[in-house]
C-alpha cells in the first residue's frame, strides 16, 4: 500500500486549499478552496482506514462529504445574498465592521 | 477553639434585617419620599435594636470567645461555610456600624444630596449596612470576602451619583483600587486554603473557617506565608488605606456626599485594619513578623505624610480626608507592633477615628450646606455666626488631635507607647524610631487641626458671608437664597451628632469600657506571638 | 478490497436506549412540527411558532430531568460513541434553558423586524439540537457532526437580516472562518485517526501518547483539533470573527452565539481534552495556557476601547472565555482535573445566566434608546430604574463582584488553578486577577453612563418592556442572584458532573 | 547599745481629707460641666459655680495639708523619741497617701487613676486652689460684662481642674491628662478674644509650642514605662507609670542608665515647652493676649509651673538621669541658667507692663529649674510657693492699673506714670510684690531665691551661682524700671486722663485693641456696661473697686510673710518646708510605702551609734528595701553669703531707680538716645527688641518651611507622582489598549498575513502579489496561529 503517497497528496491539497482561502478574494473561489481542504481530509481518512483496515475512516469520509455539501449550499446562498445587496462578491468590500 | 452558640440567630438577624427593609422599599413609589425615608429609618433603628440586644446578651466575661456562633453549610464543595461569630474585637466595630447607619439616616432626613432620589440613596445605605456588619461577624474567609466586596458597589454609586464635581473620577478610582486589592486578596485566600490543607494533620477537615486557619496557619512554611501575606496585605492596605495606596481616599472623601464620607471614614476604612487584626496576622504569624517593620514604616510615613498633606490643603473636607491617612497610620503602627497593647490601641483607634472623623465630616457637610464652599480661605468667624457649630468643630478638632480625656487620645497614645517595645523578634531600634516619628505626628496633628480651627472658626466672618448670619440673610449665592441663611445647628443635626459627641467624651473619660471588651480577644488573636 | 474489509466486520444493529436520546428526539420532532405549523399559519399568527419553540425547548428539558433523576447514571450507546451521563445532562439542560431564554428574547425582536419567523425558530431549534448532541458525543465523527449541526444554522441566523449589509457581512465572515476552522480541525482529526486508528475518543485517549514515534504528528493533530474549538469559543487569536459577527447579527442571535455556541465549543473542548488527550497534556496544557492568558488580556484591552455596547460585550465575552479556559490550562496537573472540570461547568452555567441577562437588558433598553452606542444609555437609571438596576446587576456579576453569580464562577476558576499550585498556575492566577480588575474598567464605564450621566436627549420616557423579555430577564436575574448568594446550588452541578471516561477513568 | 535594737512601731496617722484628696480636682471639673450647661441661665452667668468650686477645693486642700502635718508630726515625734538623743539619721520616712483605681487596662498593662498625696502635691494643691480662687473673684469684676463671661469662667475652672488633677496624679497617664487639659484651656483662654487675629495666633502659638514639648512627654513616658515596668511590678506591684514606682526604680540602681538619661531628657523637653524655658519660651509673652487674670493664673501657679512640678515630682529620675548628684553642669541647670539671664534682659526693653512680668516669670522659672538642676530641690519647690503669691499679685495689680488707671492700656510708656497717688492700694501691693520678687529681706522672695542661689553654689555649681546672682541684680533692676514707669514720674496718656483715639492705640497694645474690638463690634450687654467703664474712666484714673483690691491686698500680705514658711535664717525650727515637704531619702521596706493607706504602720530603722549619714545614693541599697528620694544636702545658711546677694539686689534697685529718674523724668542728655548713638548698645537693643530673633526663626523659618514648601512638596508628590502613577496606569492601559488594537490587531495580523501568505506562495510556487481582504486576513491569522502553535509544539514534542 502506498499510504505515504496518499498522505502526501492530501498534504499538498491541504496546502493549496489553505493558500486559496488566504489568497483568494472571490468568495466562490474561497469556498472551492475549502472544498479542497475537505477533500484532502477525505483522502487522508481513506488512506488511513485502508492502512488500519477499519471502516471508521470511510464512514467519517462519508459524513464529511455529506456535510460539506450542506455547507457549500449555505455558503453559496450567502454569496448570493451578498451579491444581491452589493452587486459584488469581493471579500475585500466586506469590511464595514472593524476594530 | 470553644465558642458560645446560644442565641446564634441574633447576628444573622442584625446583619440581614436591612435587606428586608430594602425589599420593602423596592415597592414604595419613588415619589413618596417621606415614606421611603421613614421605612429606611425604621429599618435602621430596628437593626440597631437588634444590635443593642446583642450588646446586652454579649457575655463580657468571655469576650475572648466567639459568641452567638453560628455555622451553617453554605458552599459545601469548596468547604466554605456560613460561619459567623462575634468576639471582643469585632463587637465594637459591629455595633458602631449600626449606630453610624442610624445617625446617618437621621441626618439624611433633611440632607438628601442632589440629585435627590432618597429611595435609591437610602436603599444603597441599607445594603452598605449589611455589608459592613457582615464583614465584622464573618468567621469564614469566603464569607468575609463576599461581605467585604458587598460594600463596594453601593459606595461606588453613592460617590458617583450623589457626589461632588469630580465624582465620576473619584468613584471609579475608589472602585478600581479596592477591586485590585481584593482580587489579589482572594487569590491569597485560596492559596492559603490549599497550603493549609496540605499542612493539616490527619483527620482534620480543611475549611476556610478563620478560627481553624488561625489554629493551623502557623504550620505553613515561611516563604509561603510571606507571599500569601503579601496578597492579603495589598487587599487590606488599599482599604485602610496605607501610604502608597492611599491616593483614592482624598478624592473619594472629598467627592462623596456627607453621608458617604461619614460611613467611609467611620466604618469602611476599618474593614482593612480589621482584616489585618482578624485574618492576616493571627493566621500568618511568621509572615506578620517579617512584614511588621515594613508595615510600621509605611504607617509612620503615612502619619507624617498625611499631616503634611493636611497642611497643604485649602479645602476643609480634603484636609479632613488627609487627616484620615495620618490617623489610620497610628492605627497601623499599633498593629505593626504585634503586641496586645498595640492591637488594643489600634482597635480603640479605629472606633475613635470613626467617631471623630465621622463627626468632622458631618460638620464639613453642614458647613458646605451653609456657606456653599469649603475653601478655608473664604471661611472664618464661624464662632460668631454659628457658635454651636463652631464649638463642635473645635471640640472635634481637639478630640482628633488626641487630647487626653477625649476618645482620640486612647488610640494614639498607647499606639505610640507600644511602639517602644514591639513583640519579641521585631527590631526594637526601628520601632523606637517609629515611635519618635509618630510622636512628631501628634504635633503635626495639633498644627493642622488647630490651624484649621483658627482659620475657620476664629476671627471675623468674611465680608461675603458677613451680611447674612442668624437667619435673615440673602447673600453671596442669590440662586438659592433659602439655605443661605447661616442658621446654627438644626434639630436633625443635633439628634444625629449628640451620640457621637457623647461617645467621644465617654470613651475618652472611661476607655476601659472598650478596652475590657477588646483586650481578651486580642490576647487570643496574638497568642502566636506569646502576647 | 473495501468489501473484504466490510466482510471482516459483521453487521449487528446497535441497541438504542430511547430514553437516553429522548431529548434529541423531542427536538427533532419539534423542528418538523415548527416547519409544518409555519407552513399553515398566516403571517399575523406566526407568533405561534415562537411559543411552540419555547414549549419544545421545555419539552425537551423534561426527559433531561427524568434522565437526571433515573438511577442509571451512565447510559452509553453505539459502544461508547454517544454517552448520556451527569455531565452531558447538566449541559443539555444548560443549552435547552439558554435556548428557551433566547426564544423569549427573540420573540418581539423578530416580530418587529419583518423577517421569516418560522424559519428563524426552526434554525434556532436545529442549532440547539446540535448542541444537545454535542454534549453526549464521544467520538470524532459524532463530535464533528454535532459541531456542524449547531454551526450551520448559526451561520444563517447571523445573516438573518437579509437586507441589512452588516448582517450579511456578519454571516459571511462567520461562515467562511467557521468552515475554514472546521476544515483545519478535520485535517487534524484525520491525522488523529491515522495515528490511533480509531475515532472513538476513549480509545484515542488510551493509545495517544506523545512519546510515540509519531509524536510530532500527534502534536500537530491535537493542535489542529483544539483550534477548531478554540475558534468556536473565540479564543484569541481565533477570535477575529466574533466582534464583527456579534455586532452585525441580530442581538438575540448574538446572545445565542455568545452563550450557547460558545458553551458548546467548551463542551467539545473539555470532552476532547479529558477523554481524548489525557496523556498528551504536555501538548495542550501550554497551548491552552497561552490562549487563556492572551484571550483574557487582549479581550479586556480591546473591550476598553469600544463605544458600541454589543461590540463591547463581544470582547467582554471573549475575555470571559479566557477565564473559562484558565482552569483547563492546568487540567492535567496534579489533582486539579476535577476542580478544573467543575470550574468550567460552573462558569458556563453562571456565564449563561448573566450574559443572556445582559443581552436581554440591552435589547430591552435599546427599545428606548434605539441605538447601540454606550453613550445612548446615559441616565437610564433616572427614567427606567428597573432596567438600570438590572443592567447594574448583570454588569457587576460579569465583573465578578460578590454576591452576584459572577464571583463564584471566577472564584472556582481561581480555586481550580491554585489547586494545581505550580508556578504556571500562580502566574495565570495573577494574570487573571489583574484582568478581572481591568474588566471593571469597561463594565464600570457602562454603569457610569447608566447612573451618573444625564439622558442624552433630555428626560426620556421608557418604552414598556414586553412580557416575554420580562420573563427572560427575571429568569436570568434570578439565576444570577441565586448562584451568587447560594453558590451551593450551582456548585452541586459542578460537583455532580463526572465525565465518563475522563482521564481514562 | 540600747538604741541599737530600739525599733519602734509608729502609727502614721491619716484622715478623711488625705484619703479623699482625689475629690479636689473633681469639684471644679463638675463645676465646669455645670457652667457649660446651665451657666447662661444663672444669675451670675455661671461665675458662681466657678468661684464656689474653687473655694471648696481650697478648703479640702487646706484640710488635707493640715492632716498631712499631723501625720508627719506623728511619725517624726515617734522617731524622735525612738532615736537616741543626738543620733543623726535621715528624716523618718512618711509614706505618701496613694490611692489608685484601675482606669483601663490594655495588653496586660494596668492604667490607674487616683491620688498621690505628699508634701509636694499638697503645696501645689493649696497654692493652686488659693490663687485660682482669688483670680476668679478678681475676674468677677475685671471681666464684668464681657461677651463670653460664661465661657471664660468655664475655661478658667476647667483649667484649675486640669492643674489640680495633674498635681495629685499618682501616675504618668493621669499627669499627662491634666497636663494636656491645661494646654487646651490655655488655648481657649489666651484666644479668649478671638475676633482679633493676633489673639487667636497667640493661642495657636501657645498650644503648638507646648505641644512640641509634649512629644517629649509621650516619648519619655514610654521609655520610662517600658524600662521600669518589670522592675516595679516585681518589687512594688505597681505599673511602670506609677510615679513612686518610677522614683524607687530610678533610685534602686537597677535601672539602665541610658533609659534613665533618655527618659529624663525627653521629659525635660516637655518641661521646657510647658515652663517656657529657653528656647521654647517665646509663647509666654504672646500669651499675654489673654485677659489679665488668665495671665496671672497661668504665670503664678498653674500652667508654667507644671514643668517645674514634673521635674520635682520625678526628681529621682532626673537626679539619676542627669547625674545631678555628681556633676557641676547638666542639661537642666544649663537651660535654667540661660533662661534666667536672657529673659531678664528681655524684660528691660518691654513697653507692655504685662510683657515685663511675663519675662520676669520666665526668668523666675529659670531659677526654679536652676535649683532643681543643681540639687536644690527644696528651695526650688519653695520658690514655686512664694513666687506664686507675688507674681499673681503683680499681674493682678497690672490688671488693676489697666482696668481703672490706663483705660485698658498696658503700655507703660504711653499710658502710665504717676499712678501711685491715684491708685494707692494697687501701687502699694505692687511695690511690696516687686520687693518680694527682687528678693529683699525679709520678704518672701528672699527666702526662696537666696536659698536656691546658696544651694546651687553649695552643690558645686559655682558658675551657675554667679548666673543666679547676676539674675538677681537684673530682676531688681527691671522691676524697678517697671515700677517707676508705672507709678512714678509724670503721668502720660490715659494715665493723665486723656483719651487718645481708639485706633491709634489699637495696633500698639493688643489687649487694649481687643477691648476696643469688643466695644466696637459688640452689640450685647457688654456694650453699655463698657460705656459705664468709659464713664467712670472719664474722670481719669482712680482706685479699682473692692473685688479687685481685696485679692491684691491678700496676695501682697502673703508676699510679705510667705517666706517665713521656710525661713532658714531663723534656725531649723522655721524650716517647715524641709520638714513637711521634702521626702525622706531613707530606705524602707518596699511594700510599706506604696501600699501606705490609712493608718498603716511603718518600721523605723534603729539609729546607730555615731553613724554619720545614710540614705539613697549615699549608702548602697539594702536587700528588699527601696527609697523614693535622693539624699540632697542642704547648705547651712550663712549671713555672709546672704549679705552678698542682698547687696547686689540693693545695688540693682538703687542704680535702676536713679537711671530711670535720669532717663525718663529728667531726660538726661547723656542717656537719652544712648542706644541710637552707641553701636554696641544699639546692636544689643535691637537683638533684645527682636527677642533674639527666636520668633523669627520659629515662625519665618521652621513653621513656614513645614507649613508651606515641605507640605506643598509632599502634596505635589502625592498629586503628581503617586496619583500620577495611578492615572498613568489608567492612561497606559488605555494606551496599551490602543497600541494592542493598532499594532497587534492590525500590524501583527497583517504581518502574519504577509508571512503566511509568503509561505503559501512558497508552497504554491506562484509569485503573485497577495491581495487579501479582511476575511482572508482573519483566516490568515487563524491559520498562522495554528501553524505557529503546531510548529512549536511539534518541535517541543519530538
Amino acid at each position: 500500500m502506498l499510504t505515504a503517497q496518499f498522505l502526501l497528496l492530501g498534504a499538498v491539497l491541504f496546502c493549496i486549499g489553505v493558500y486559496g482561502v488566504l489568497a483568494r478574494k472571490n468568495a466562490v473561489m474561497v469556498l472551492m478552496s475549502i472544498e479542497l481542504i475537505l477533500n484532502s481530509v477525505n483522502l487522508n481518512l481513506l488512506a488511513f482506514s485502508v492502512r488500519h483496515g477499519s471502516v471508521d475512516g470511510n464512514t467519517f469520509a462519508l459524513y464529511i462529504i455529506a456535510i460539506a455539501a450542506a455547507e457549500v449550499g449555505v455558503g453559496l446562498a450567502m454569496v448570493l445574498l451578498i451579491y444581491r445587496n452589493r452587486r459584488t462578491i469581493a471579500l475585500d468590500d466586506l469590511s464595514e465592521m472593524k476594530g | 477553639m470553644d465558642v458560645l452558640r446560644d442565641q446564634n440567630w441574633v447576628l444573622s438577624v442584625g446583619t440581614f434585617l436591612p435587606l428586608v427593609g430594602v425589599l420593602v422599599m423596592l415597592f414604595i413609589p419613588k415619589a413618596d419620599e417621606e415614606l421611603s425615608k421613614l421605612v429606611a429609618l425604621v429599618t435602621a433603628v430596628a437593626t440597631l435594636g437588634v444590635g443593642v440586644y446583642t450588646l446586652t446578651q454579649f457575655d463580657f466575661d468571655q469576650a475572648d470567645k466567639l459568641q452567638f456562633f453560628a455555622d451553617a453549610e453554605w458552599i459545601k464543595v469548596i468547604s466554605s461555610n456560613y460561619t459567623i461569630g462575634l468576639d471582643g474585637m469585632s463587637l465594637p466595630l459591629y455595633f458602631l456600624s449600626m449606630v453610624v447607619t442610624v445617625l446617618v439616616m437621621i441626618y439624611s432626613w433633611n440632607h438628601i444630596p442632589s440629585p435627590g432620589n432618597p429611595k435609591a440613596f437610602l436603599i444603597l445605605m441599607l445594603i452598605l449596612q449589611t455589608g459592613m456588619a457582615g464583614t465584622f461577624i464573618a468567621q469564614d474567609l469566603i464569607l468575609f470576602f463576599v461581605f467585604f466586596e458587598v460594600v463596594l458597589l453601593p459606595m461606588y454609586f453613592m460617590i458617583g451619583v450623589w457626589g461632588g464635581e469630580q465624582r465620576q473620577y473619584a468613584s471609579l478610582k475608589f472602585f478600581l483600587y479596592t477591586m485590585f486589592g481584593s482580587a489579589l486578596m482572594l487569590v491569597a485566600f485560596i492559596a492559603l486554603f490549599f497550603k493549609v490543607r496540605g499542612a493539616l494533620p490527619e483527620g482534620v477537615e480543611a475549611s476556610f473557617s478563620i478560627p481553624q486557619l488561625a489554629e493551623y496557619g502557623g504550620l505553613l512554611g515561611r516563604s509561603a506565608q510571606i507571599w500569601i501575606f503579601g496578597g492579603m496585605f495589598v487587599g487590606f492596605a488599599v482599604k485602610v488605606p496605607m501610604f502608597p495606596f492611599h491616593t483614592w481616599l482624598p478624592d473619594a472623601h472629598t467627592q462623596a456626599p456627607t453621608q458617604g464620607s461619614v460611613i467611609l471614614a467611620a466604618i469602611l476604612l476599618k474593614l482593612g485594619t480589621y482584616g489585618f487584626v482578624r485574618i492576616a496576622i493571627p493566621i500568618l504569624p511568621e509572615a506578620a513578623k517579617e512584614w511588621a517593620p515594613w508595615i510600621g514604616l509605611l504607617s509612620v510615613i503615612g502619619i507624617i505624610y498625611g499631616a503634611l498633606g493636611c497642611l497643604a490643603q485649602t479645602d476643609m473636607k480634603r484636609l479632613i480626608a488627609f487627616s484620615s491617612v495620618a490617623h489610620m497610620g497610628f492605627v497601623m503602627l499599633g498593629i505593626s507592633t504585634l503586641t496586645p497593647m498595640g492591637f488594643n490601641a489600634a482597635i480603640f483607634g479605629m472606633v475613635a477615628h470613626g467617631l471623630i472623623t465621622g463627626m468632622l465630616f458631618f460638620i464639613a457637610g453642614s458647613v458646605k450646606e451653609r456657606y456653599h464652599t469649603l475653601e478655608i480661605a473664604r471661611l472664618g468667624g464661624m464662632l460668631k455666626q454659628m457658635p454651636k457649630l463652631g464649638w463642635i468643630l473645635g471640640f472635634c478638632a481637639m478630640a482628633s488631635l488626641g487630647l487626653p480625656g477625649l476618645a482620640g487620645f486612647w488610640g494614639e497614645f498607647p499606639a505610640i507607647l507600644s511602639a517602644y517595645s514591639p513583640a519579641v523578634g521585631l527590631p526594637e531600634e526601628t520601632f523606637r524610631t517609629f515611635m519618635v516619628i509618630a510622636a512628631l505626628g501628634t504635633v503635626f496633628a495639633a498644627a493642622y487641626l488647630l490651624w484649621l480651627f483658627q482659620r475657620t472658626a476664629f476671627g471675623e466672618p468674611k465680608p461675603e458671608f458677613a451680611g447674612n448670619d442668624h437667619g435673615h440673610g440673602h447673600g453671596a449665592h442669590g440662586d438659592d437664597a433659602h439655605d443661605d441663611d447661616l442658621h446654627d445647628v438644626n434639630i436633625f443635626e443635633w439628634i444625629a451628632w449628640t451620640p457621637f459627641l457623647i461617645a467621644i467624651v465617654v470613651f475618652g473619660v472611661y476607655p476601659q469600657l472598650m478596652f475590657k471588651v477588646i483586650d481578651p480577644a486580642v490576647q487570643v488573636a496574638l497568642k502566636a506571638f506569646g502576647g | 478490497m473495501l468489501s473484504s474489509i466490510l466482510a471482516q466486520v459483521p453487521w449487528q444493529s446497535p441497541t438504542i436506549d430511547y430514553h437516553a436520546i429522548a431529548p434529541e428526539i423531542v427536538l427533532a420532532g419539534g423542528i418538523c412540527l415548527i416547519i409544518l405549523v409555519d407552513l399553515f399559519t398566516s403571517e399575523s399568527r406566526k407568533w405561534i411558532t415562537a411559543t411552540l419553540t419555547g414549549f419544545v425547548m421545555l419539552g425537551a428539558l423534561l426527559p433531561v430531568l427524568t434522565l437526571a433523576v433515573s438511577d442509571v447514571d451512565v447510559r452509553s450507546m453505539f459502544d461508547g460513541r454517544y454517552v448520556v451521563d451527569e455531565y452531558s445532562l447538566t449541559l443539555k439542560a444548560l443549552f435547552l434553558v439558554a435556548g428557551y431564554v433566547v426564544v423569549l428574547m427573540s420573540q418581539n425582536h423578530v416580530e418587529e423586524g419583518d423577517y421569516y419567523q418560522g424559519e428563524y425558530y426552526t434554525l434556532l431549534l436545529t442549532s440547539v439540537t446540535g448542541m444537545v448532541m454535542m454534549a453526549s458525543s464521544r467520538d470524532l465523527v459524532s463530535i464533528f457532526v454535532a459541531l456542524e449541526f449547531l454551526s450551520i444554522p448559526a451561520y444563517m441566523l447571523a445573516a438573518w437580516r437579509k437586507r441589512d449589509r452588516k448582517s450579511n457581512e456578519a454571516g459571511v465572515k462567520y461562515y467562511l472562518l467557521g468552515v475554514f476552522a472546521s476544515a483545519v480541525m478535520l485535517y487534524g482529526m484525520s491525522l488523529l485517526y491515522g495515528v490511533t486508528g480509531s475515532t472513538l475518543l476513549s480509545e484515542i485517549g488510551s493509545k495517544l501518547t506523545v512519546e510515540g514515534q509519531f509524536g510530532g504528528v500527534e502534536a500537530l493533530a491535537i493542535t489542529f483539533v483544539i483550534i477548531g474549538f478554540a475558534f468556536k469559543v473565540s479564543a484569541v487569536p481565533f477570535h477575529s470573527w466574533a466582534p464583527d459577527t456579534y455586532e452585525g447579527a441580530p442581538t438575540p442571535v448574538t446572545a445565542f452565539l455568545s452563550v450557547a455556541s460558545k458553551a458548546a465549543g467548551f463542551v467539545a473542548l473539555v470532552t476532547l481534552i479529558y477523554v481524548g488527550f489525557p496523556q498528551a497534556k504536555d501538548v495542550w496544557q501550554p497551548f491552552i495556557w497561552v490562549m487563556a492568558a492572551v484571550t483574557m488580556t487582549v479581550g479586556n484591552l480591546l473591550a476598553l476601547r469600544q463605544t458600541n455596547i454589543v461590540r463591547m460585550l463581544a470582547y467582554s465575552s471573549i475575555s470571559q472565555g479566557g477565564f473559562i479556559l484558565m482552569p483547563l490550562a492546568v487540567a492535567g496537573t496534579g489533582d486539579a482535573a476535577g476542580p478544573a472540570l467543575q470550574a468550567v461547568i460552573v462558569y458556563l452555567l453562571v456565564y449563561a445566566a448573566m450574559n443572556l441577562g445582559m443581552f436581554a437588558v440591552v435589547i430591552a433598553a435599546s427599545r428606548t434608546t434605539r441605538s447601540g452606542e454606550i453613550s445612548s444609555f446615559g441616565g437610564l437609571f433616572s427614567y427606567a430604574p428597573a432596567l438600570g438596576v438590572l443592567m447594574t446587576i448583570f454588569l457587576a456579576s460579569l465583573a465578578g463582584i460578590p454576591p452576584l453569580g459572577g464571583w463564584i464562577a471566577k472564584f472556582s476558576a481561581f480555586r481550580a488553578v491554585l489547586e494545581a499550585g505550580n508556578g504556571w498556575a500562580y502566574a495565570i492566577a495573577v494574570i487573571g486577577a489583574v484582568n478581572s480588575v481591568v474588566a471593571f474598567g469597561y463594565y464600570g464605564n457602562i454603569m457610569r453612563e447608566v447612573w451618573m450621566k444625564p439622558a442624552p436627549n433630555g428626560e426620556t420616557s421608557a418604552v414598556p418592556t414586553p412580557s416575554s423579555l420580562v420573563a427572560a430577564l427575571s429568569i436570568t436575574v434570578v439565576g444570577t442572584l441565586l448562584f451568587g448568594i447560594l453558590p451551593g446550588t450551582i456548585m452541586r452541578f459542578g460537583d455532580l458532573v463526572d465525565l465518563t471516561g475522563a482521564f481514562g477513568g | 547599745m540600747l538604741a541599737a535594737e530600739a525599733t519602734a512601731e509608729v502609727h502614721a496617722s491619716s484622715g478623711w481629707f488625705l484619703e479623699h484628696a482625689w475629690v479636689i480636682p473633681i469639684i471644679p471639673a463638675v463645676a465646669f460641666a455645670l457652667i457649660i450647661f446651665f451657666g447662661k441661665k444663672m444669675p451670675m452667668k455661671g461665675s458662681e459655680f466657678g468661684v464656689a468650686s474653687m473655694l471648696a477645693s481650697l478648703v479640702l486642700a487646706v484640710g488635707a495639708a493640715w492632716q498631712w502635718i499631723q501625720r508627719v508630726d506623728g511619725v517624726a515625734g515617734a522617731a524622735h523619741s525612738a532615736a537616741e538623743e543626738g543620733a543623726h539619721h535621715a528624716a523618718p520616712f512618711v509614706g505618701p497617701i496613694i490611692r489608685e483605681w484601675t482606669w483601663w487596662q490594655s495588653g496586660g498593662f494596668e492604667f490607674g487613676i487616683g491620688q498621690h498625696i505628699d508634701g509636694l502635691a499638697l503645696t501645689l494643691l493649696v497654692v493652686v486652689a488659693f490663687i485660682s480662687s482669688l483670680v476668679q473673684i478678681y475676674s468677677l469684676e475685671y471681666l464684668r460684662g464681657d461677651r463670653r463671661y460664661t465661657h471664660f469662667f468655664a475655661a478658667l475652672t476647667l483649667f484649675s481642674a486640669g492643674m489640680l488633677c495633674m498635681v495629685l496624679a499618682p501616675n504618668m497617664v493621669q499627669l499627662i491628662l491634666g497636663w494636656e487639659i491645661m494646654g487646651l484651656c490655655s488655648f481657649m483662654l489666651i484666644g479668649h478674644w478671638w475676633e482679633e487675629e493676633a489673639n487667636s495666633r497667640a493661642a495657636l502659638k501657645a498650644f503648638f509650642t507646648v505641644r512640641v514639648g509634649d512629644m517629649g512627654l509621650l516619648i519619655g513616658t514610654g521609655i520610662l514605662f517600658f524600662s521600669a515596668n518589670s522592675w516595679t511590678q516585681e518589687h512594688l506591684g505597681v505599673s511602670g507609670f506609677n510615679i513612686s514606682g518610677l522614683s524607687a526604680w530610678a533610685m534602686s540602681g537597677a535601672a539602665s542608665q541610658s533609659a534613665l538619661t533618655w527618659g529624663a531628657v525627653a521629659l525635660f523637653v516637655a518641661c521646657i515647652g510647658k515652663s517656657g524655658q529657653f528656647p521654647l519660651h517665646t509663647w509666654l509673652p504672646d500669651a499675654m493676649a489673654g485677659p489679665t487674670p488668665v495671665s496671672s493664673l497661668l504665670h503664678s501657679s498653674t500652667m508654667v509651673v507644671a514643668g517645674v512640678f514634673l521635674v520635682g515630682r520625678l526628681y529621682p529620675v532626673f537626679w539619676e538621669g542627669m547625674k545631678i548628684g555628681d556633676t557641676n553642669i547638666n542639661f537642666i541647670v544649663l537651660i535654667g541658667g540661660i533662661t534666667i539671664v536672657i529673659a531678664a534682659l528681655l524684660a528691660f526693653v518691654q513697653h507692655d507692663i504685662k510683657k515685663v512680668l511675663a519675662y520676669s516669670t520666665v526668668s523666675q522659672l529659670g531659677y526654679m529649674m536652676l535649683g532643681l538642676g543643681a540639687g536644690a530641690w527644696l528651695p526650688a519647690i519653695f520658690h514655686i510657693f512664694t513666687h506664686a503669691f507675688f507674681k499673681a499679685c503683680l499681674f493682678l495689680a497690672a490688671g488693676s492699673v489697666s482696668h481703672s488707671g490706663s483705660h485698658h492700656s498696658f503700655d507703660m510708656k504711653k499710658d502710665m506714670g504717676g499712678l501711685a497717688k491715684k491708685m494707692p492700694v494697687t501701687a502699694t501691693t505692687w511695690i511690696i510684690s516687686t520687693l518680694a520678687l527682687a528678693g529683699v529681706f525679709p520678704l518672701a522672695g528672699f527666702f526662696s531665691k537666696d536659698e536656691i542661689i546658696d544651694n546651687v553654689g553649695h552643690n558645686g555649681y559655682n558658675a551657675f551661682m554667679i548666673v543666679g546672682l547676676s539674675g538677681a541684680f537684673l530682676t531688681a533692676a527691671y522691676m524697678t524700671r517697671a515700677t517707676y514707669l508705672t507709678f512714678f514720674g509724670e503721668a502720660r496718656g490715659a494715665a493723665a486722663g486723656e483719651h487718645h483715639d481708639e485706633h491709634a492705640a489699637h495696633d500698639a497694645h493688643t489687649d487694649h485693641g481687643v477691648h476696643d474690638a469688643h466695644v466696637g463690634h459688640d452689640t450685647h450687654a457688654a456694650h453699655d456696661d463698657h460705656d459705664a467703664h468709659a464713664a467712670h474712666g472719664d474722670h481719669g484714673p482712680h482706685e479699682s473697686p473692692k473685688l479687685i483690691t481685696v485679692p491684691l491686698m491678700i496676695l501682697a500680705a502673703l508676699a510679705l510673710v510667705a517666706g517665713l514658711a521656710n525661713a532658714t535664717p531663723f534656725g531649723s525650727n522655721w524650716e517647715r518646708f524641709k520638714k513637711y515637704v521634702e521626702p525622706s531619702s531613707e530606705y524602707v521596706v518596699a511594700e510599706s510605702a506604696v501600699a501606705s493607706g490609712p493608718g498603716e504602720s511603718i518600721v523605723l530603722p534603729a539609729a546607730e551609734e555615731g553613724e554619720k549619714k545614710e540614705g539613697c545614693a549615699v549608702v548602697a541599697p539594702e536587700e528588699g528595701k527601696v527609697c523614693y528620694f535622693p539624699t540632697v544636702s542642704h547648705a547651712k545658711f550663712k549671713w555672709s553669703k546672704a549679705a552678698l546677694s542682698l547687696v547686689i539686689v540693693a545695688f540693682g534697685l538703687i542704680s535702676s531707680w536713679l537711671f530711670c529718674v535720669q532717663y525718663y523724668t529728667r531726660r538726661n542728655r547723656r542717656l537719652v538716645g544712648l542706644t541710637e548713638r552707641n553701636v554696641v548698645l544699639r546692636g544689643g537693643y535691637k537683638v533684645l527688641w527682636n527677642k533674639y530673633y527666636l520668633d523669627a526663626l520659629y515662625e519665618k523659618v521652621i513653621v513656614r518651611a513645614v507649613a508651606y514648601p515641605i507640605s506643598r512638596a509632599a502634596y505635589w508628590f502625592n498629586q503628581n507622582v503617586l496619583d500620577g502613577i495611578v492615572n498613568a496606569a489608567g492612561k497606559i492601559s488605555r494606551r496599551v489598549a490602543g497600541w494592542v488594537y493598532r499594532n497587534i490587531d492590525q500590524r501583527v495580523v497583517d504581518g502574519a498575513v504577509n508571512g503566511s501568505g509568503a509561505a503559501a506562495r512558497g508552497t504554491g510556487g506562484a509569485l503573485r502579489p497577495v491581495q487579501s481582504g479582511k476575511v482572508n486576513q482573519y483566516g490568515a491569522l487563524l491559520f498562522a496561529a495554528a501553524a505557529i502553535g503546531a510548529l512549536i509544539l511539534v518541535i517541543i514534542n519530538t
